[in-house]
């Protein structure tokens, strides 16, 4: 699973894309915040306040509490500024 | 009400020239009456910033781009609509962004461009950086509570 | 909140540039983040048109344009305000009015521009006439209720 | 006072102006309305709806109920349609 992060949460946890193996029980975005925040301090900084934390899966937009299975890519990012 | 529109979506680090997206979206249609653009631009800030640098997701932005132009195109009875969105780093007077909707209808076109600027904002993958003019390093911009009530109205 | 706006108002016969008038709105003030223009284009009306003619009232033509103008500026906070609009016989395809408003604000610009192309529709004086393909004699376009509805939601 | 047409009521009057004497009880546009629609056919024609009929004084918009003392210039037209 490839998990890319951008802006902000990018430079916080320091690297741009890593790839992860999910233990079986991460099935919602939420689970998946909460899994990455136990990761260390830099994970935990990056995701401290999960609510303003965007997830998309295979480039779209996902609400925290829908479910990730079949992911390809999961992007974790900061609300937008484009525009 | 989207069978006609023809919809065109670019990510690019280069300038475009404005006068010729229109022309495109004059020619896209025999029935175009209204071409309206809006061009977003690279404020300096009262002389505070240097640059803005524009991040994004790359695949995601032209995807999530296209799904709000298609959303618009059944929503108003226009014939082209056209979103280029710049990313990289630009200067003060530099344009951002691009969108330009053409139609029969004048209020068709006032309202697909700004129902686009206001997901554009809302949706889009980027993020602005502000480069300060003092050469101190920048900070991320906020997202504005008022760009999510702009898209909520619609 | 009109004490910044730059008012331009032109009556012409002759072909505008649009990109130059991008330019000039974006100069005028620096702290422009958003240009929205609009385009008014003659259409042929499914080939049925070779032309539209149109007469106006020179005088208060600019004289009404640059009044509802500075009603916009005084409403919504914009930098600049530029209204063009041509007179004489145009093709389909040729533009007929173009309105550029910039503002440091998204929703100033596209409100001003919208305000402005619904009271140029129904206050300004100018008539179109028709040209028919056929080269039967021409009518004068009807005013339409719609444009009325329009202008009174402000 | 200078009366000027445009549109169709200049092409059904048959002159694009004119120079006219109004009398003293012609005070509202309203008035010059009905005097004009006395002066002859092309002028019944062109004025035969009232309530179509715009009026400017001096190249201000105008009610049919206001006074047009003071004009240098009236001018009747039909409904705009430019933009």
């Amino acid at each position: 699973m490839k998990l890319i992060y951008f802006a902000w949460v990018r430079e916080r946890i320091g690297v741009a894309e890593e790839d992860v193996e999910l233990p079986a029980e991460v099935k919602t975005a939420g689970d998946l915040l909460n899994w990455l925040r136990a990761r260390g301090d830099r994970y935990l900084e990056a995701l401290q306040d999960p609510k303003v934390i965007r997830v998309a899966v295979n480039q779209e937009h996902i609400d925290h509490r829908e479910p990730i299975a079949g992911a390809r890519e999961i992007a974790l990012f900061p609300p937008m500024t484009g525009g | 009400m989207s069978d006609a529109c023809v919809i065109h979506v670019k990510v690019q680090a280069e300038a475009f020239d404005t006068a010729a997206e229109i022309e495109v979206a004059k020619a896209a249609g025999r029935q175009v009456g209204a071409v309206v653009t809006f061009s977003g631009v690279c404020r300096d800030e009262s002389g505070r910033l240097a640059a803005l640098e524009l991040e994004h997701y790359p695949g995601m932005a032209e995807a999530e781009i296209g799904r709000i132009a298609t959303e618009a195109a059944g929503r108003w009875p226009v014939t082209s609509l056209t979103v280029i969105h710049r990313h990289g780093k630009l200067s003060p007077g530099e344009d951002i962004v691009l969108v330009v909707a053409a139609s029969a209808h004048r209020q068709a076109a006032f309202d697909a461009a700004s129902f686009l600027m206001d997901f554009l904002k809302t949706n889009a993958p980027f993020w602005k950086k502000e480069h300060p003019a003092d050469g101190s390093s920048g900070a991320w911009v906020e997202a504005k509570a008022d760009d999510d009530d702009a898209a909520s109205r619609w």
